[in-house]
């Protein structure tokens, strides 16, 4: 008994945490700059190829998975200088060039550094609870997903750069005219956004198989709660995981993964269609 | 009704343009004379995918309906296509009923969707992302369809296998038939393909078409001119994505096979790519860089095999960051502004006189 | 200088060290177009097959050549694309007019090529080991197919480990057709089929599965998944404590997980291989000595890379024997089931009813250490089954895959 | 003189806000009707319920003896109404010339067009500027060229929603004449307006909308002469 309450527990803690943490860094780059990053897997990927190889140089784990957050995060502050910001003002366009990015970068990776590369192994092994074994690194990473959600509402809502980026992204002209230095608050933005990618990579690295496409797995999920969730990270990336992880866990459970999987591109249709700012505009029309 | 192939809403006009177009259809209908047949055919099935990219280009480019889906109507026609033709026995009855029935079919099915989505006031991004859903929901469908249970008639769907066993398309004729392959491919899409281009030229620059720009910039506003926007949108919708649709028959005749990674990622992007990179706001640079995009793509991938992806990201990413209009469009504003500058007029809208 | 240069030189050059022995070469080469996944989600499987062919080219161009004439390799990348393997297939057949068509890593790319090569009638050799069934007369499939891996395998590891089976499939038709296989062979031992599951491809996250298996409590699981998303199933599958023996056609000696895993992951993993690195029989260690000469960095040497070194040697016989590349004189070299080739397995003969090969079947397990160990030898198994069910080209050329659920009409 | 327009117990709720409550008015025909109030009195949404942008939460709308409550606003444009937006609202992309054609295309025999254009360029100003992207035009003529296109298509009701706003007082002139010159060529006009003399100049009637109701209505000199309009808006700057 109480190893079923707590296997459906841990179960839709794996779903929302890979939710969150793969839709964290998008839906930042997305509500903030109204980017929609398709280089946002390749981040990942760079967060999980630096947490390998400083790995493998001999680095402690943990210190491996900062160091891949933080390749993530200084690239993204480059790429956004280089590529980004001519864009701003043409959100399709910024689609197709991160499109290519994403193609140059997997592709270079497979040139450069080889089509496969050495795992790490997960560690913490496991614990048992009733009839079932778990593992632990999975509670990690729901943790860690809180975590990101407690930072994303610090970073937000208590410090300057978050005060500076709310006034950004509600009015970009006014902003500036108060003295907001636009272009470093985007900067910065984009870089948490690949910083938390990274860090979701960072984090999945020892438990996946790693080859330069392996962002894809990352795309479709993280899209999803984008969507569902809206333009913004607060009010609606941590809802839209919740009803998410419900519906797939549930789906998973009864019907299987297929039906897991075309069910929650059905929930998109049905919630933009029903919602078309997602919870975000949902939260903030009942609030307003 | 010809003189609506020059307007405002296509690039090129008078006796210099249309010279030009014919010399590049000359040269089109001369080159299997002295081109190897591999070549032709190969330039046959490069045509199959602009009927693609030009549904997009009206419905993106002059309508502002960025939809994420061609290849879901792509796919809808194309295993249409396969399950008629080989239900009906192939052959030209088969063959023919299939290419009505997938067009039927992508007509359809994007009257529904396009119904559900336009008159549910869905539009921008979201457009773009609900039509991708049902595009990745369709082929995630069809991957699942492996087991024999999975049959429509005789049409086993097969997976993620793709489908097989249909004919190529056949037209009535002695022996069997005339069957659509090879030099005659390429001549029939020749025919097809300036059909297709001179018609939606003459709808561009019709009423029709100035309302679809009209609607591109400011919806809101031609709704107050009176126009029944969603209307004209439903029906930009069904006729790009149609066009998409005869893609998709003309792809499964062509290698008789079809199979859901036509429908997936990465193929659905790749129309966008196309229309992107030509100049989505123009039906010519369409035709034109969607061609030579293909060789291009194509090219590279035969020539420089690994870094092949590389240079086609960059290639994407320098057009977007350089050229922001598009390759081919910029190429032509480039043509005007120096053609123009010789007439002394003030700037290539002076054009627009209808 | 791009790899097609490259690759006409280094066999241009291997052939002008042949030249004094074998004297002047006769006639024009001998093309083989050859269409391997060397970029995209496959490039790790099809750079194997690409050094296989290359290899085994270069040996026949040290040796004269095949009847007098040198052999050219023309090698295409179809980046994973079903439509760019149409386009390359037409390119090889028309325009370089090949002389064989080989290569292709999943089985629609197989299919996506088999309906041009038939319309073309040219001679095509598969490589892979596949789910079997495919009757085609332009085509010769080299790799092992379900009679040859599962009919040793399963049997062994329910008297092994017992008849509670778990079945984790790619929801793709390898995974549907080689489950119906497990059935067919496992059903009549009295095995309990204690769960199954199709997980769709791409999927890299497996909580619900381990816990499904936990439920189920089988004996052993037979895994038929695909791709690398997929294989994150192991890491997740020993995070969570569940140790169980497994069984699959498809892992270590093709996907070489032992290699790329961490120690401990795969411990538990049987399979039946006709080859993997670690075989260890002097034939096989001249050939992995050769092999890692020419490429040294090699990860490792799998099973598809080494039946792309086969598939050259297999045509060097046929075309010898039939002395001519035309499809007609090559199907009447093999017609009498005789033509073969001594490969580092073994001798391998290709069975002219169905054009597909014998095997030499090994069973092979991985240790806590990812040390290969061999349980057992099979000795030659024949592919017998599309004989069985009614394959017989023969007399007549179908052109059809058949499965255990679409037989041909008799 | 027959009514053109009539409202009647028109509101209109946003949650739990009545923006609009139980508006009655009538606009007839021919006649030149301002629409005043401070900022707040419901002015623009009472304009948006007009012209379909909103649906009424209750009361009816009639517009040539048709109940046009429930119509989609292009169906109200094709009954004979036209609106100039509050905000300059051009094709900024497309052409001067183009956004006059796009309005007038199915108003005009295609024959007449290219004539039809030229005189509506004269009138607004704009001869010169047919071949510039709209948004290359300065503010005021921006705002002509949207009354010209809400002119192209020859409505029976014209709907101007602060045609002066940012225009300078020259400018402001200027376009109270052309609202003249259309209305005495048959045109009836609604339009709501800040600029009190922009007022005096054309209207022949006004309604005083307060907090949402209709607070006065009358000619030009009765509202300037009531002594409560004068407090809760005309006050203190315009009341001279």
């Amino acid at each position: 008994m109480l190893g079923n309450l707590f296997a459906g527990f841990y179960q839709f803690a794996d779903v929302f945490a890979f939710l969150v943490l793969s839709a964290a860094g998008l839906a930042i780059i997305f509500g903030m700059m109204g980017v929609i990053n398709m280089a946002h897997g390749e981040f990942v990927m760079c967060g999980v190829y630096v947490t390998a190889a400083s790995y493998h140089a001999g680095l402690p784990l943990p210190l491996a998975q900062a160091c891949g957050t933080a390749v993530a995060f200084l690239i993204g502050m480059v790429l956004e200088a280089v590529v980004i910001r001519p864009l701003y003002t043409r959100p399709l366009d910024s689609l197709l060039v991160t499109w290519g990015l994403s193609l140059v970068v997997t592709q270079g990776t497979l040139v450069l550094v080889g089509s496969t590369f050495p795992g790490i192994g997960t560690p913490l092994g496991g614990f048992r609870v009733g009839d079932y074994t778990f593992s632990a690194y999975r509670m990690v990473l729901f943790a860690a997903a809180i975590g990101v959600l407690g930072f994303v509402w610090f970073l937000f809502l208590r410090t300057r750069f978050g005060i500076q980026a709310r006034a950004v992204m509600q009015n970009p002209g006014m902003a500036q005219a108060l003295g907001v230095r636009r272009n470093r608050v985007y900067a910065l933005s984009f870089g948490v956004g690949a910083g938390l990618a990274g860090f979701c990579g960072a984090l999945y690295a020892p438990t996946m198989s790693l080859i330069p496409t392996m962002g894809s797995s990352f795309i479709v999920e993280s899209f999803v709660t984008v969507v569902v969730g809206g333009s913004s990270v607060l009010l609606g990336t941590a809802p839209a995981a919740v009803a998410l992880a419900v519906i797939r866990t549930g789906l998973n459970a009864w019907y299987g993964q297929i039906i897991g999987q075309i069910g929650l591109l059905v929930a998109v249709i049905l919630i933009i269609r029903v919602l078309p700012d997602g919870f975000t505009g949902w939260l903030t029309r009942r609030t307003a | 009704m010809l003189k609506l192939l020059d307007g405002p809403q296509t690039m090129g006009r008078g006796p210099a343009f249309w010279g030009a177009a014919g010399l590049v259809l000359l040269a089109a209908l001369a080159y299997p004379l002295f081109a190897d047949p591999y070549d032709v055919g190969n330039f046959g099935y490069f045509f199959v995918w602009i009927f693609m990219a030009l549904g997009l280009c009206l419905m993106w480019g002059l309508c502002g309906m960025l939809s994420f889906g061609q290849t879901f109507f792509f796919g809808l026609a194309g295993y249409g296509y396969g399950v008629i033709a080989i239900d009906l026995g192939n052959g030209p009855l088969g063959t023919m009923a299939g290419l009505a029935a997938g067009l039927v079919l992508a007509a359809a099915a994007a009257a529904v969707l396009g119904y559900f989505m336009i008159y549910g006031r869905i539009n921008g991004v979201f457009f773009g992302i609900v039509t991708l859903s049902v595009t990745l929901a369709l082929a995630y469908f069809l991957g699942q369809t492996a087991g024999p249970e999975w049959a429509i008639g005789k049409a086993r769907l097969n997976g993620f296998n793709g489908m097989q066993g249909m004919d190529p398309l056949t037209f009535p004729g002695p022996d069997g038939g005339i069957v659509l392959e090879e030099t005659l491919f390429y001549y029939v899409l020749i025919l097809g393909l300036v059909m297709v281009y001179l018609l939606l030229r003459m709808l561009a620059n019709s009423r029709f078409g100035n309302v679809l720009v009209a609607i591109r910039e400011d919806a809101e506003r031609a709704e107050l001119l009176g126009y029944d926007v969603r209307r004209y949108q439903l029906a930009v919708f069904v006729l790009g994505s149609t066009l998409a649709g005869l893609s998709g028959v003309l792809y499964t005749s062509w290698g008789q096979f079809i199979t859901p990674s036509s429908i997936g990622l990465p193929a659905a992007s790749m129309p966008i790519i196309w229309v992107a990179f030509s100049g989505r706001t123009d039906l010519t640079a369409t035709l034109v860089g969607t061609f030579l995009l293909l060789l291009g793509f194509q090219s590279l991938t035969i020539y420089s095999q690994e870094t092949a992806l590389v240079l086609m990201g960059a290639l994407l990413m320098a057009t977007v960051l350089f050229v922001p209009r598009g390759f081919v469009l910029g190429i032509g504003d480039l043509l005007a502004r120096l053609t123009m500058r010789r007439r002394r007029e003030p700037r290539p809208a002076a054009a627009a006189e209808v | 200088m791009n790899r097609r240069d490259l690759l006409l030189g280094t066999a241009g050059a291997s052939l002008a060290a042949a030249l004094p022995r074998t004297g002047q070469a006769a006639g024009p080469p001998i093309k083989i177009g050859l269409l391997e996944d060397i970029s995209g989600d496959l490039a790790s499987i099809g750079l194997p097959k690409l050094h296989g062919t290359q290899m085994a080219v270069d040996e026949v161009n040290a040796t004269g050549g095949i009847l007098g004439r040198k052999l050219e390799l023309i090698h295409l990348d179809p980046q994973g694309d079903n439509a760019r393997y149409q386009e390359f297939t037409r390119r090889l057949l028309q325009r370089d007019k090949v002389d064989v068509l080989i290569g292709g890593i999943t089985s629609a790319s197989r299919e996506a090529v088999r309906p041009i090569v038939g319309r073309q009638n040219a001679f095509y050799i598969y490589t892979n080991q596949y789910e079997g069934g495919v009757c085609d007369a332009n085509m010769l499939s080299v790799g092992a197919v379900p009679e040859q891996q599962l009919s040793t395998l399963l049997p062994w590891m329910v008297e092994r480990f017992g008849k509670r089976v778990y079945t984790v499939a790619a929801d793709y038709n390898f995974g549907h057709l080689s489950s119906a296989w497990g059935k067919s062979i496992m059903k009549p031992l009295g095995v309990e089929f204690v769960g199954e599951e199709f997980i769709p491809l791409g999927v890299s996250q497996f909580a619900q599965t381990i816990q499904n298996i936990q439920r189920a409590k089988p004996d052993w699981l037979y895994m038929l998944d695909v791709g690398a998303a997929q294989s994150s199933f192991y890491e997740q599958k020993n995070a969570a404590g569940v140790r169980l023996p497994m069984a699959s056609p498809v892992k270590i000696m093709l996907g070489f997980e032992h290699k790329r895993f961490p120690a401990g992951v795969m411990k538990d993993m049987y399979a039946a291989a006709n080859w993997f690195e670690e075989l260890d029989t002097p034939e096989a260690k001249a050939f992995v000595a050769r092999w890692r000469a020419k490429y040294p960095d090699e990860v490792y040497i799998n099973d598809m890379g080494y039946n792309a070194w086969v598939a050259i040697m297999l045509y060097k016989q046929l075309a010898e024997k039939a002395k001519s590349t035309k499809l007609a004189d090559l199907r009447g070299a093999m017609a009498d089931g005789t033509l073969g080739v001594d490969a580092p397995e073994g001798r391998i003969v290709i069975d002219p009813k169905s054009q597909h090969c014998s095997h030499r079947m090994r069973l092979i397990s991985v240790d806590g250490e990812n040390k290969i160990k061999i349980e057992k030898d099979f000795g030659d198994i024949q592919p017998f089954w599309l004989g069985q069910v009614g394959c017989n080209l023969l007399q007549s050329n179908p052109r059809e895959q058949y499965t255990p659920d679409n037989l041909p009409r008799r | 003189m027959t009514t053109l327009l009539e409202l009647q117990g028109v509101s209109r709720r946003f949650g739990g806000f009545l923006a609009v409550r139980e508006v009655d008015l009538a606009v007839a025909a021919g006649e030149i009707h301002c629409l005043i109030g401070p900022n707040g009195a419901g002015k623009s949404t009472l304009f948006k319920l007009v012209v379909g942008r909103y649906e009424p939460s209750a009361g009816r709308i009639h517009f040539r003896g048709h109940d046009v409550t429930r119509d989609a606003p292009h169906s109200r444009v094709q009954r004979g109404m036209s609106i100039k937006m509050q905000a300059p609202s051009v094709f900024r992309a497309l052409p001067v010339r183009q956004n006059l054609h796009i309005a007038m295309q199915h108003h005009v025999p295609p024959a007449e067009l290219a004539r039809e254009e030229e005189r509506l360029l004269e009138l607004l100003g704009l001869a010169s500027e047919g071949a510039r992207p709209a948004g290359e035009l300065s503010h005021g003529q921006q705002q002509w060229l949207e009354i010209g296109m809400a002119v192209a298509l020859k409505p029976t009701l014209l709907l101007l929603d602060e045609p002066t706003a940012g225009l300078s007082p020259e400018e402001t002139f200027r376009t109270g004449e052309l609202v003249q010159r259309l209305a005495a060529g048959g045109m009836t006009v609604l339009a709501v307006e800040h600029d009190m003399s922009f007022v005096k100049q054309i209207a022949t009637r006004v309604t005083v909308l307060h907090l949402g109701q209709v607070f006065a209505r009358g000619t030009v000199e009765e509202i300037v002469a009531d002594p409560r309009v004068a407090e809760i808006y005309l006050g203190v700057p315009h009341a001279a």
